[in-house]
Protein backbone atom coordinates (compact mmCIF):
# COMPACT_ATOMS: atom_id res chain seq x y z
CA UNK A 1 0.00 0.00 0.00
CA UNK A 2 1.47 3.11 -0.79
CA UNK A 3 1.20 6.61 1.49
CA UNK A 4 1.21 10.18 -0.21
CA UNK A 5 2.19 12.95 2.47
CA UNK A 6 0.91 16.00 1.71
CA UNK A 7 2.02 19.78 2.96
CA UNK A 8 3.00 19.90 6.88
CA UNK A 9 2.72 16.13 7.44
CA UNK A 10 5.25 15.45 4.54
CA UNK A 11 7.83 17.63 6.99
CA UNK A 12 6.97 15.96 9.92
CA UNK A 13 7.55 12.32 8.51
CA UNK A 14 10.57 13.27 6.27
CA UNK A 15 9.10 12.03 3.05
CA UNK A 16 6.58 12.68 0.47
CA UNK A 17 5.90 8.71 -0.24
CA UNK A 18 6.41 5.35 1.06
CA UNK A 19 5.41 1.40 0.98
CA UNK A 20 3.94 0.15 3.81
CA UNK A 21 2.43 -3.00 4.56
CA UNK A 22 -1.10 -2.79 6.26
CA UNK A 23 -4.56 -3.74 5.94
CA UNK A 24 -6.97 -3.14 8.11
CA UNK A 25 -9.85 0.20 8.67
CA UNK A 26 -8.72 4.06 8.47
CA UNK A 27 -8.43 3.89 12.12
CA UNK A 28 -6.41 1.30 12.20
CA UNK A 29 -4.12 2.80 9.80
CA UNK A 30 -4.72 6.15 12.13
CA UNK A 31 -2.58 3.90 15.16
CA UNK A 32 -0.09 2.51 12.73
CA UNK A 33 1.25 5.92 12.01
CA UNK A 34 0.81 7.39 15.60
CA UNK A 35 3.55 4.62 16.14
CA UNK A 36 5.63 5.63 13.04
CA UNK A 37 5.38 9.56 13.25
CA UNK A 38 3.98 10.34 17.08
CA UNK A 39 3.51 13.93 15.66
CA UNK A 40 1.00 13.51 12.79
CA UNK A 41 -1.69 12.85 14.85
CA UNK A 42 -1.12 16.08 16.96
CA UNK A 43 -1.86 17.68 12.99
CA UNK A 44 -5.62 18.40 11.23
CA UNK A 45 -6.36 16.03 8.54
CA UNK A 46 -8.40 14.17 6.20
CA UNK A 47 -7.55 10.67 4.43
CA UNK A 48 -8.30 10.02 0.65
CA UNK A 49 -8.22 6.19 -0.52
CA UNK A 50 -7.53 6.58 -4.87
CA UNK A 51 -8.69 10.41 -4.62
CA UNK A 52 -11.47 10.28 -2.99
CA UNK A 53 -12.03 11.21 0.90
CA UNK A 54 -13.03 8.81 3.60
CA UNK A 55 -14.08 8.35 6.92
CA UNK A 56 -12.74 6.59 9.24
CA UNK A 57 -14.61 2.96 9.06
CA UNK A 58 -13.39 3.10 5.48
CA UNK A 59 -10.83 -0.52 4.71
CA UNK A 60 -8.08 -0.36 2.91
CA UNK A 61 -6.80 -2.81 0.71
CA UNK A 62 -3.37 -3.78 -0.79
CA UNK A 63 -2.54 -1.88 -4.09
CA UNK A 64 -4.67 1.15 -2.95
CA UNK A 65 -3.32 5.63 -2.56
CA UNK A 66 -3.64 6.37 0.89
CA UNK A 67 -2.45 10.29 0.78
CA UNK A 68 -2.59 12.62 4.23
CA UNK A 69 -4.45 15.27 3.44
CA UNK A 70 -3.88 18.85 6.14
CA UNK A 71 -6.41 21.44 4.87
CA UNK A 72 -6.06 22.50 1.68
CA UNK A 73 -4.46 26.50 1.19
CA UNK A 74 -4.58 27.02 -2.21
CA UNK A 75 -5.50 29.93 -4.45
CA UNK B 1 -18.29 21.28 -21.14
CA UNK B 2 -14.70 19.01 -20.68
CA UNK B 3 -12.10 19.21 -17.70
CA UNK B 4 -9.01 20.61 -18.43
CA UNK B 5 -7.35 20.70 -15.11
CA UNK B 6 -3.64 23.04 -15.49
CA UNK B 7 -1.24 23.14 -12.98
CA UNK B 8 1.40 25.87 -13.83
CA UNK B 9 5.59 24.80 -13.12
CA UNK B 10 5.90 28.59 -11.63
CA UNK B 11 3.88 31.40 -11.60
CA UNK B 12 1.10 32.01 -14.38
CA UNK B 13 2.42 33.71 -16.95
CA UNK B 14 0.21 36.38 -17.79
CA UNK B 15 0.58 36.05 -21.84
CA UNK B 16 -1.69 32.97 -20.50
CA UNK B 17 -4.51 35.46 -19.79
CA UNK B 18 -4.25 36.81 -23.18
CA UNK B 19 -4.13 33.80 -25.08
CA UNK B 20 -6.76 32.00 -23.11
CA UNK B 21 -9.03 35.06 -24.06
CA UNK B 22 -8.46 34.54 -27.90
CA UNK B 23 -9.30 31.31 -27.23
CA UNK B 24 -12.68 32.41 -26.85
CA UNK B 25 -13.16 34.33 -30.32
CA UNK B 26 -14.44 31.89 -32.25
CA UNK B 27 -17.36 31.14 -29.30
CA UNK B 28 -19.98 33.86 -30.55
CA UNK B 29 -22.53 33.10 -27.78
CA UNK B 30 -20.31 34.57 -25.19
CA UNK B 31 -21.42 38.13 -23.52
CA UNK B 32 -19.28 38.06 -20.92
CA UNK B 33 -15.95 37.34 -19.49
CA UNK B 34 -14.82 37.07 -15.78
CA UNK B 35 -11.71 36.51 -14.85
CA UNK B 36 -9.51 35.63 -10.90
CA UNK B 37 -6.41 36.39 -10.27
CA UNK B 38 -4.45 35.25 -6.65
CA UNK B 39 -1.79 37.62 -6.85
CA UNK B 40 1.41 36.80 -3.57
CA UNK B 41 1.26 39.49 -0.71
CA UNK B 42 4.44 40.73 0.56
CA UNK B 43 2.56 39.91 3.98
CA UNK B 44 4.02 40.54 7.58
CA UNK B 45 3.86 37.84 9.57
CA UNK B 46 5.37 38.86 12.87
CA UNK B 47 8.75 40.39 11.91
CA UNK B 48 9.11 38.30 8.82
CA UNK B 49 8.23 39.30 5.78
CA UNK B 50 6.93 36.99 2.79
CA UNK B 51 8.97 36.73 -0.68
CA UNK B 52 7.01 34.36 -2.33
CA UNK B 53 4.61 31.19 -1.61
CA UNK B 54 6.07 27.41 -2.45
CA UNK B 55 2.84 25.57 -3.77
CA UNK B 56 2.74 21.69 -3.55
CA UNK B 57 -0.81 19.96 -4.80
CA UNK B 58 -1.87 16.59 -5.08
CA UNK B 59 -2.41 16.17 -8.90
CA UNK B 60 -4.32 13.03 -9.33
CA UNK B 61 -6.66 14.24 -6.92
CA UNK B 62 -6.51 17.91 -8.79
CA UNK B 63 -8.77 16.25 -11.90
CA UNK B 64 -11.63 14.84 -10.11
CA UNK B 65 -11.93 17.80 -7.42
CA UNK B 66 -11.75 20.25 -10.37
CA UNK B 67 -14.24 17.92 -12.35
CA UNK B 68 -17.01 18.01 -9.48
CA UNK B 69 -16.33 22.05 -9.17
CA UNK B 70 -17.37 22.32 -12.78
CA UNK B 71 -20.68 19.74 -12.10
CA UNK B 72 -21.69 21.81 -9.31
CA UNK B 73 -21.35 25.29 -11.32
CA UNK B 74 -22.95 24.02 -14.56
CA UNK B 75 -25.97 22.76 -12.33
CA UNK B 76 -26.53 26.49 -10.56
CA UNK B 77 -25.34 28.49 -13.32
CA UNK B 78 -27.19 27.32 -16.82
CA UNK B 79 -25.96 30.76 -18.88
CA UNK B 80 -22.64 29.34 -17.83
CA UNK B 81 -21.01 28.15 -21.06
CA UNK B 82 -17.08 27.29 -19.70
CA UNK B 83 -14.63 27.39 -17.11
CA UNK B 84 -11.25 26.85 -16.75
CA UNK B 85 -8.86 26.51 -13.98
CA UNK B 86 -4.86 27.19 -13.56
CA UNK B 87 -2.76 26.69 -10.30
CA UNK B 88 0.78 27.35 -9.76
CA UNK B 89 2.95 24.22 -8.39
CA UNK B 90 6.61 25.25 -6.99
CA UNK B 91 7.57 28.53 -6.22
CA UNK B 92 5.76 31.83 -6.89
CA UNK B 93 7.71 35.32 -5.40
CA UNK B 94 5.67 37.86 -4.20
CA UNK B 95 3.85 40.11 -6.67
CA UNK B 96 3.33 36.73 -8.94
CA UNK B 97 0.19 35.08 -9.91
CA UNK B 98 -0.53 31.43 -8.37
CA UNK B 99 -4.20 31.07 -9.86
CA UNK B 100 -5.69 31.89 -12.65
CA UNK B 101 -10.09 31.40 -12.99
CA UNK B 102 -11.61 32.14 -16.32
CA UNK B 103 -15.21 31.55 -16.22
CA UNK B 104 -17.84 32.80 -19.40
CA UNK B 105 -21.05 32.88 -19.73
CA UNK B 106 -23.87 34.57 -22.29
CA UNK B 107 -25.12 37.42 -19.72
CA UNK B 108 -22.67 39.14 -17.32
CA UNK B 109 -24.80 38.05 -13.95
CA UNK B 110 -23.76 33.73 -14.06
CA UNK B 111 -20.50 35.26 -15.07
CA UNK B 112 -20.23 37.15 -11.79
CA UNK B 113 -21.87 34.55 -9.72
CA UNK B 114 -20.10 31.86 -11.08
CA UNK B 115 -16.03 33.14 -10.76
CA UNK B 116 -17.04 33.67 -6.74
CA UNK B 117 -18.32 30.74 -6.07
CA UNK B 118 -15.73 28.77 -8.48
CA UNK B 119 -12.78 30.39 -6.44
CA UNK B 120 -14.43 29.80 -3.26
CA UNK B 121 -14.66 26.06 -3.93
CA UNK B 122 -10.90 26.10 -5.17
CA UNK B 123 -9.86 27.76 -1.69
CA UNK B 124 -12.36 24.92 0.02
CA UNK B 125 -11.70 21.39 -2.06
CA UNK B 126 -8.49 22.01 -4.08
CA UNK B 127 -5.67 19.44 -3.04
CA UNK B 128 -2.66 22.21 -2.79
CA UNK B 129 -0.99 23.40 0.30
CA UNK B 130 1.29 26.59 0.26
CA UNK B 131 4.25 26.91 2.36
CA UNK B 132 5.22 30.80 2.85
CA UNK B 133 8.71 31.33 2.57
CA UNK B 134 9.84 34.68 4.31
CA UNK B 135 13.11 37.05 3.34
CA UNK B 136 15.76 35.31 6.44
CA UNK B 137 14.80 32.19 4.23
CA UNK B 138 12.55 30.59 7.53
CA UNK B 139 9.34 29.10 6.11
CA UNK B 140 5.79 28.36 7.50
CA UNK B 141 2.80 26.04 6.25
CA UNK B 142 -0.15 27.67 6.06
CA UNK B 143 -2.95 26.52 8.42
CA UNK B 144 -6.62 26.96 7.81
CA UNK C 1 -5.78 56.64 -7.02
CA UNK C 2 -5.44 58.64 -10.11
CA UNK C 3 -8.19 58.63 -13.16
CA UNK C 4 -7.12 57.04 -16.34
CA UNK C 5 -9.70 57.17 -18.58
CA UNK C 6 -9.37 54.52 -21.82
CA UNK C 7 -11.22 54.88 -24.85
CA UNK C 8 -9.99 52.41 -27.08
CA UNK C 9 -10.38 52.90 -31.11
CA UNK C 10 -11.77 49.01 -32.39
CA UNK C 11 -11.74 45.82 -30.03
CA UNK C 12 -9.97 45.58 -26.81
CA UNK C 13 -6.44 44.38 -27.80
CA UNK C 14 -6.06 40.81 -25.42
CA UNK C 15 -2.47 41.68 -25.24
CA UNK C 16 -3.31 44.71 -23.40
CA UNK C 17 -5.16 42.64 -20.75
CA UNK C 18 -1.82 40.73 -19.86
CA UNK C 19 0.07 44.48 -20.08
CA UNK C 20 -2.15 45.93 -17.23
CA UNK C 21 -1.44 42.39 -15.32
CA UNK C 22 2.29 42.99 -15.52
CA UNK C 23 2.22 46.62 -14.37
CA UNK C 24 0.50 45.45 -10.95
CA UNK C 25 3.28 43.53 -9.65
CA UNK C 26 5.39 45.85 -7.91
CA UNK C 27 2.03 46.66 -6.21
CA UNK C 28 2.96 43.99 -3.72
CA UNK C 29 0.08 44.54 -1.37
CA UNK C 30 -2.49 43.16 -4.07
CA UNK C 31 -3.74 39.44 -3.00
CA UNK C 32 -6.15 39.66 -5.70
CA UNK C 33 -7.22 40.70 -9.41
CA UNK C 34 -10.87 40.93 -11.27
CA UNK C 35 -11.08 41.30 -14.25
CA UNK C 36 -14.20 41.44 -16.32
CA UNK C 37 -14.71 41.40 -20.39
CA UNK C 38 -18.13 42.35 -22.38
CA UNK C 39 -17.49 40.39 -25.54
CA UNK C 40 -19.85 40.90 -28.57
CA UNK C 41 -22.49 38.25 -29.11
CA UNK C 42 -23.91 36.68 -32.53
CA UNK C 43 -27.72 37.53 -31.59
CA UNK C 44 -30.08 36.84 -33.32
CA UNK C 45 -33.07 39.95 -33.44
CA UNK C 46 -35.71 38.77 -35.36
CA UNK C 47 -34.22 36.98 -38.59
CA UNK C 48 -31.02 39.37 -38.47
CA UNK C 49 -27.62 38.33 -36.82
CA UNK C 50 -25.69 40.53 -35.66
CA UNK C 51 -21.99 40.95 -36.86
CA UNK C 52 -20.89 43.88 -34.71
CA UNK C 53 -21.55 46.63 -32.74
CA UNK C 54 -20.31 50.49 -33.42
CA UNK C 55 -19.72 52.27 -30.33
CA UNK C 56 -19.60 56.09 -30.24
CA UNK C 57 -19.02 57.68 -26.99
CA UNK C 58 -19.09 61.59 -25.16
CA UNK C 59 -15.53 61.51 -24.42
CA UNK C 60 -15.15 64.53 -22.87
CA UNK C 61 -18.03 63.09 -20.12
CA UNK C 62 -16.62 60.11 -19.47
CA UNK C 63 -13.37 61.57 -17.35
CA UNK C 64 -16.11 62.81 -15.36
CA UNK C 65 -18.39 59.82 -14.93
CA UNK C 66 -15.21 57.58 -14.50
CA UNK C 67 -13.97 59.65 -11.38
CA UNK C 68 -17.98 59.26 -9.74
CA UNK C 69 -17.78 55.59 -9.98
CA UNK C 70 -14.01 55.07 -8.84
CA UNK C 71 -14.80 57.65 -5.93
CA UNK C 72 -18.03 55.54 -5.02
CA UNK C 73 -16.24 52.07 -5.31
CA UNK C 74 -12.80 53.55 -3.14
CA UNK C 75 -15.74 54.73 -0.60
CA UNK C 76 -17.47 51.39 -0.29
CA UNK C 77 -14.78 49.19 -0.87
CA UNK C 78 -11.85 49.76 1.64
CA UNK C 79 -9.85 46.88 0.91
CA UNK C 80 -9.66 48.39 -3.19
CA UNK C 81 -5.83 49.11 -3.97
CA UNK C 82 -6.79 50.24 -7.56
CA UNK C 83 -9.06 50.28 -10.73
CA UNK C 84 -9.19 50.47 -14.55
CA UNK C 85 -11.35 50.93 -17.44
CA UNK C 86 -11.30 50.58 -20.50
CA UNK C 87 -13.93 50.57 -23.20
CA UNK C 88 -14.06 50.47 -27.18
CA UNK C 89 -15.08 53.35 -29.88
CA UNK C 90 -16.00 52.21 -33.11
CA UNK C 91 -16.63 48.81 -34.73
CA UNK C 92 -16.03 45.74 -32.67
CA UNK C 93 -17.16 42.46 -34.21
CA UNK C 94 -18.69 39.16 -32.95
CA UNK C 95 -16.16 37.43 -30.88
CA UNK C 96 -14.27 40.35 -29.89
CA UNK C 97 -14.30 42.33 -26.77
CA UNK C 98 -15.73 45.61 -26.02
CA UNK C 99 -14.84 46.47 -22.54
CA UNK C 100 -11.96 45.39 -19.80
CA UNK C 101 -12.27 46.32 -16.28
CA UNK C 102 -9.85 45.35 -14.01
CA UNK C 103 -10.01 46.19 -10.15
CA UNK C 104 -7.71 44.72 -7.69
CA UNK C 105 -7.73 44.46 -4.04
CA UNK C 106 -5.88 43.74 -0.69
CA UNK C 107 -7.99 40.07 -0.15
CA UNK C 108 -10.85 38.71 -3.06
CA UNK C 109 -14.15 39.59 -1.60
CA UNK C 110 -14.03 43.33 -2.27
CA UNK C 111 -12.39 42.68 -5.46
CA UNK C 112 -15.66 40.32 -6.24
CA UNK C 113 -17.95 43.23 -5.15
CA UNK C 114 -16.46 45.85 -6.62
CA UNK C 115 -16.19 44.46 -9.90
CA UNK C 116 -19.67 43.88 -10.64
CA UNK C 117 -20.55 47.24 -8.52
CA UNK C 118 -18.12 48.55 -11.24
CA UNK C 119 -19.53 47.06 -14.25
CA UNK C 120 -23.24 47.89 -13.15
CA UNK C 121 -22.27 51.83 -12.73
CA UNK C 122 -20.63 51.52 -16.05
CA UNK C 123 -23.73 49.96 -17.75
CA UNK C 124 -25.78 53.00 -15.95
CA UNK C 125 -23.65 55.51 -16.06
CA UNK C 126 -21.10 56.15 -18.69
CA UNK C 127 -21.88 57.74 -22.03
CA UNK C 128 -21.53 55.59 -24.23
CA UNK C 129 -24.14 54.16 -27.16
CA UNK C 130 -24.16 51.00 -29.49
CA UNK C 131 -25.55 50.59 -32.56
CA UNK C 132 -25.62 46.82 -33.73
CA UNK C 133 -24.65 46.12 -37.27
CA UNK C 134 -26.50 42.97 -38.85
CA UNK C 135 -24.99 40.55 -41.14
CA UNK C 136 -27.53 42.05 -44.15
CA UNK C 137 -26.24 45.38 -43.89
CA UNK C 138 -28.71 47.32 -41.53
CA UNK C 139 -28.24 48.48 -38.28
CA UNK C 140 -30.46 49.42 -35.02
CA UNK C 141 -29.64 51.77 -32.11
CA UNK C 142 -29.87 49.85 -28.91
CA UNK C 143 -32.66 51.08 -26.34
CA UNK C 144 -32.68 49.89 -23.07
CA UNK D 1 -24.26 77.58 -27.70
CA UNK D 2 -22.97 74.19 -29.02
CA UNK D 3 -25.13 70.94 -28.93
CA UNK D 4 -24.25 68.05 -29.81
CA UNK D 5 -26.35 64.58 -30.66
CA UNK D 6 -25.53 60.84 -29.87
CA UNK D 7 -26.78 57.79 -30.30
CA UNK D 8 -29.73 57.51 -32.03
CA UNK D 9 -30.46 61.41 -31.70
CA UNK D 10 -27.48 61.93 -34.32
CA UNK D 11 -29.14 59.93 -37.03
CA UNK D 12 -32.87 62.03 -36.43
CA UNK D 13 -30.91 65.38 -36.62
CA UNK D 14 -28.73 64.07 -39.38
CA UNK D 15 -25.62 65.68 -37.46
CA UNK D 16 -23.08 64.79 -34.59
CA UNK D 17 -23.18 68.53 -33.44
CA UNK D 18 -23.94 72.13 -34.27
CA UNK D 19 -24.04 75.81 -33.28
CA UNK D 20 -27.43 77.59 -32.70
CA UNK D 21 -28.17 81.29 -31.18
CA UNK D 22 -30.33 80.21 -27.86
CA UNK D 23 -30.62 81.26 -24.42
CA UNK D 24 -33.00 80.25 -21.94
CA UNK D 25 -34.00 77.17 -19.78
CA UNK D 26 -33.81 73.24 -20.80
CA UNK D 27 -37.78 73.46 -20.83
CA UNK D 28 -37.15 76.32 -23.28
CA UNK D 29 -34.50 74.75 -25.52
CA UNK D 30 -36.43 71.28 -25.68
CA UNK D 31 -39.13 73.48 -27.54
CA UNK D 32 -36.86 74.86 -30.09
CA UNK D 33 -35.61 71.32 -30.59
CA UNK D 34 -39.28 70.35 -31.20
CA UNK D 35 -39.34 72.84 -33.95
CA UNK D 36 -36.18 72.05 -35.41
CA UNK D 37 -36.49 68.19 -35.52
CA UNK D 38 -39.95 67.27 -34.65
CA UNK D 39 -38.82 63.63 -34.01
CA UNK D 40 -36.12 64.29 -31.62
CA UNK D 41 -39.01 64.61 -28.56
CA UNK D 42 -40.15 60.90 -29.26
CA UNK D 43 -37.23 59.71 -28.05
CA UNK D 44 -36.03 59.40 -24.51
CA UNK D 45 -33.04 61.54 -23.65
CA UNK D 46 -31.48 63.65 -20.77
CA UNK D 47 -29.45 66.55 -21.54
CA UNK D 48 -25.98 67.50 -20.17
CA UNK D 49 -24.86 71.50 -19.79
CA UNK D 50 -20.96 70.76 -19.50
CA UNK D 51 -20.63 67.30 -19.36
CA UNK D 52 -23.10 67.39 -16.15
CA UNK D 53 -26.17 65.95 -16.31
CA UNK D 54 -29.21 69.06 -15.92
CA UNK D 55 -33.15 69.02 -14.98
CA UNK D 56 -35.36 71.24 -17.15
CA UNK D 57 -35.34 74.61 -14.93
CA UNK D 58 -31.46 75.08 -15.75
CA UNK D 59 -30.47 78.22 -18.12
CA UNK D 60 -27.85 77.96 -20.21
CA UNK D 61 -25.47 80.60 -21.16
CA UNK D 62 -23.91 81.06 -24.62
CA UNK D 63 -20.66 79.61 -25.08
CA UNK D 64 -21.62 76.31 -23.00
CA UNK D 65 -21.85 72.70 -24.56
CA UNK D 66 -25.07 71.02 -24.45
CA UNK D 67 -25.27 67.01 -25.65
CA UNK D 68 -28.44 65.12 -25.94
CA UNK D 69 -28.10 61.82 -24.49
CA UNK D 70 -30.54 58.78 -25.24
CA UNK D 71 -30.06 56.14 -22.40
CA UNK D 72 -26.80 54.72 -22.11
CA UNK D 73 -25.68 51.36 -23.57
CA UNK D 74 -21.85 50.75 -23.13
CA UNK D 75 -20.39 47.64 -21.98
Amino acid sequence: MKILYFGVLSEISGKTEENIDFTGTISQLQSRLNEMYPDINKQRFQISVNQHIVDNTHSINQGDEIALLPPFTGG
Amino acid sequence: MKTTTHLIDGPIPSRLISSEIEKHTSKTNIGAHAIFLGQVRADLIGENKVSGIEYSAYEEMIAITVQEIKDSLFAKYDDLICMHIFHSTGMVKVGENSLFVLVSSRHRKHAFRAIEDCVEQIKEKLPVWKKEIFQDGSHKWQNK
